[in-house]
């Protein structure tokens, strides 16, 4: 069973690299900002693999739990940023 | 810029590099003859930090115990890093932030959605955060996460709703308070210890105080009321930040 | 009243998450709980007029919707699987703006209408204006798929006097 | 109890298959609108599929054995963690779309311009609109 969940996690890890590829190349921010979502969203899920494998799941849910609850609000200000900056952007050129 | 990005972009591979490099020189996990487990002190805190103090979590009880002094000091460290950030970018002037308002109430109308969302996970973000502080015994956590969690709350409710929303349920006047009065927790509990005899941060005299409790419990009660301390200051801290930041210290529009 | 709900419900997730069931530890969710009650309980429960019978009937008929939003889950993303995968799949991609109007009256029900588009076949909510709803569709087949019988259900749940006739 | 491992490893198996669709997509897809798509509803089910499965694992491993015996205490944290994955999983249904929804407005109210075909323009019930700053 500890070896499904290491080569599930290598798994999520590998499918986690097309994503890194949107982050790195990503035409605008907003590509970036979405990538960097995704694999929030994803650790989340390996950090309870993680818990999986040193079989101490009860510890890692609570990483996991505070992980996605930071990760929602990471993600909510980079978007409220980026809206914001550009509405300022656009209200000093006129 | 793109010659500064490709210099950062090296800057940021040669360090990644440099750091997993050194990785291949931890010891393995859980390694009984690793380095950090041979010295008198290392030996000294594994065994008997249970003994002495009743806390399992052995992080904590030198985090809050044997090195009191260390986290108080980080305490005052953000403590006083709030106040610089107020210092720099102040608190915005009354007539400035009622000129601000009407103008940013124009183009900022809030969105729907965001503010849902946020009031169906504030409450759960801060009964988390308290989840993660009182339990800093038992299971990784404490002060600091806590508080950092705590902040975000806030600033979840000023991403959602708008900063004033926020500063209407914890305003830059009450936040000041409860930092400095977190660190006065702190302090405190330290300078009691000493009016009781003892050495500063030295706990275990408090069971005179706290009821029902012998030397080894008044270590772990006193180690909860100084989490408590430093999750004011990071809440408290936390808030600040984000509200002087994100309003470029006009503490009005924000995100 | 509600603010005893919100501090229950609060207590329970205390509890879930201490797995201490001891003396101290419980007082110290209670006061946790009570702490939290205090600074944010005006946040849950928008609507306090109504009653708890209500708010009980309205909870399952949530439930029973949620089993049938999962399975519309899983189909969307069996669209969008299908889309990303599929060499010729990328033709089928024809995004659009869509814009339709609501008959729902309360904000959560229409925040619910909103998430449930978002993570329905290949439709996104943008932003809602008033009674408003402008969504984002990836093709024509998606966009197709908006006929309303969501809104129907969120009607259901909320105003199932309304819906009856 | 080896069925349940089974579900939960064909529930982790499914919900990397669906991860694999939003990752394709992310990278295949035109424009960032139809991205957000991909990553926005691939990213949610594969995270609920996968938690759900680790829950059957956790599940699983109580030792049932004992359980049966009278020994109630050991079902204890097993059936608190579960519930605790669950809550995530329910948060995560809660969250993503909320920022999935942030970033299209973000995108469209700061004028990213969308890839609209211009292959099908029989704008049925739809009034196709260019995002106006």
């Amino acid at each position: 069973m500890e070896l499904f969940f290491k080569l599930a996690g290598m798994a999520l890890f590998v499918l986690m690299l097309p994503i890194f590829y949107r982050l790195i190349a990503g035409p605008n921010a907003m590509d970036r900002i979405l990538a960097v979502n995704v694999i929030g969203t994803k650790t989340t899920v390996l950090l309870v693999i993680i818990g999986m494998i040193f079989a101490r799941v009860g510890m890692f849910v609570d990483f996991a739990l505070a992980y996605a609850l930071l990760n929602f609000i990471g993600s909510l200000a980079a978007a409220r940023y980026y809206h914001q900056d550009r509405l300022r952007q656009e209200r000093g050129a006129s | 810029m793109a010659p500064m990005k490709i210099v950062a972009l090296i800057t940021v591979i040669i360090t990644g590099g440099l750091l997993l490099y050194a990785t291949g020189d931890f010891p393995a996990w859980g390694d009984p003859l690793s380095p950090a487990n041979n010295s008198a002190l290392s030996r000294h805190y594994i065994e008997q930090s249970r003994v002495e103090t009743a806390v399992p979590n052995l992080v904590t009880a030198v985090l809050a115990d044997y090195r009191g002094y260390d986290t108080m000091f980080e305490t005052v460290v953000v403590f006083v890093a709030g106040l610089a950030i107020l210092a720099v970018l102040g608190q915005g002037t009354s007539r400035e932030r009622a000129a601000i308002q009407r103008s940013a109430e124009r183009y900022q109308e809030r969105d729907m959605i965001n503010i849902m969302t946020a009031r169906l996970i504030v409450p759960v973000l801060q009964l988390f955060s308290l989840y993660v502080l009182a339990h800093g015994h038992y299971s990784p956590g404490g002060g600091f996460q806590g508080g950092v969690m705590f902040g975000a709350s806030f600033i979840l409710i000023a991403l959602a709703g708008g900063l004033p929303e926020a500063l209407s349920r914890l305003s830059i006047p009450g936040a000041l308070l409860l930092a400095g009065l977190g660190v006065l927790l702190y302090g405190g509990t330290g300078l009691v210890c000493m009016m009781l005899g003892q050495n500063f941060l030295d706990y275990h005299i408090l069971h005179r105080l706290l009821p029902a409790t012998d030397a080894v419990m008044a270590r772990y009660h006193a180690m909860l009321i100084v989490e408590i301390g430093v999750a004011f200051t990071v809440t408290a801290i936390m808030f600040i930040i984000y509200a002087a930041l994100s309003s470029r210290g006009r503490m009005t529009g924000g995100l | 009243m509600y603010r005893v709900l919100v501090f229950l419900i609060l207590m329970l997730t205390w509890m879930i998450l201490s797995g201490h069931f001891d003396a101290f530890h419980l007082i110290m969710g209670a006061v946790c709980s009570g702490i939290v009650t205090w600074l944010s309980s005006d946040l849950l429960f928008e609507d306090r007029s109504l009653s708890l019978r209500t708010r009980l009937r309205q909870l399952a008929r949530i439930a029973s919707y949620f089993v049938w939003l999962l399975g519309q889950v899983v189909l969307a993303n069996i669209y969008t699987l299908k889309l990303a995968l599929s060499p010729g799949g990328l033709d089928e991609v024809a995004p659009r703006v869509v814009t339709f109007r609501t008959h729902l009256k309360s904000d959560f029900a229409k925040y619910l209408l909103a998430q449930s588009i978002t993570l329905t076949p290949g439709t996104v909510t943008v932003k809602i204006v008033g009674d408003e709803f402008h969504i984002h569709a990836i093709s024509k087949v998606a966009a197709d798929g908006l006929d309303g019988s969501m809104e129907g259900w969120i009607k259901h749940i909320f105003e199932p006097e309304a819906s009856a006739r | 109890m080896i069925i349940l491992q089974i579900t939960g490893a064909i529930l982790v198996i499914l919900g990397l298959v669906f991860f694999l669709g939003a990752a394709v997509g992310v990278v295949r897809f035109p424009d960032f609108y139809s991205r957000m798509h991909a990553a926005g509803k691939g990213d949610t089910l594969s995270t609920i599929l996968m938690l759900l499965g680790i829950v059957c694992f956790l599940i699983a491993d109580v030792p049932w054995a004992a359980v049966i015996h009278g020994d109630f205490s050991l079902l204890v944290e097993p059936i608190l963690t579960s519930i605790k994955v669950l809550m995530i999983a329910l948060l995560i249904m809660v969250t993503s779309p909320t920022s999935t929804h942030a970033l299209m407005q973000a995108g469209y109210d700061s004028g990213i311009k969308p890839h609209l075909s211009e292959a099908d323009d029989d704008s049925t019930p739809s009034d196709e609109e260019t995002p106006t700053p």
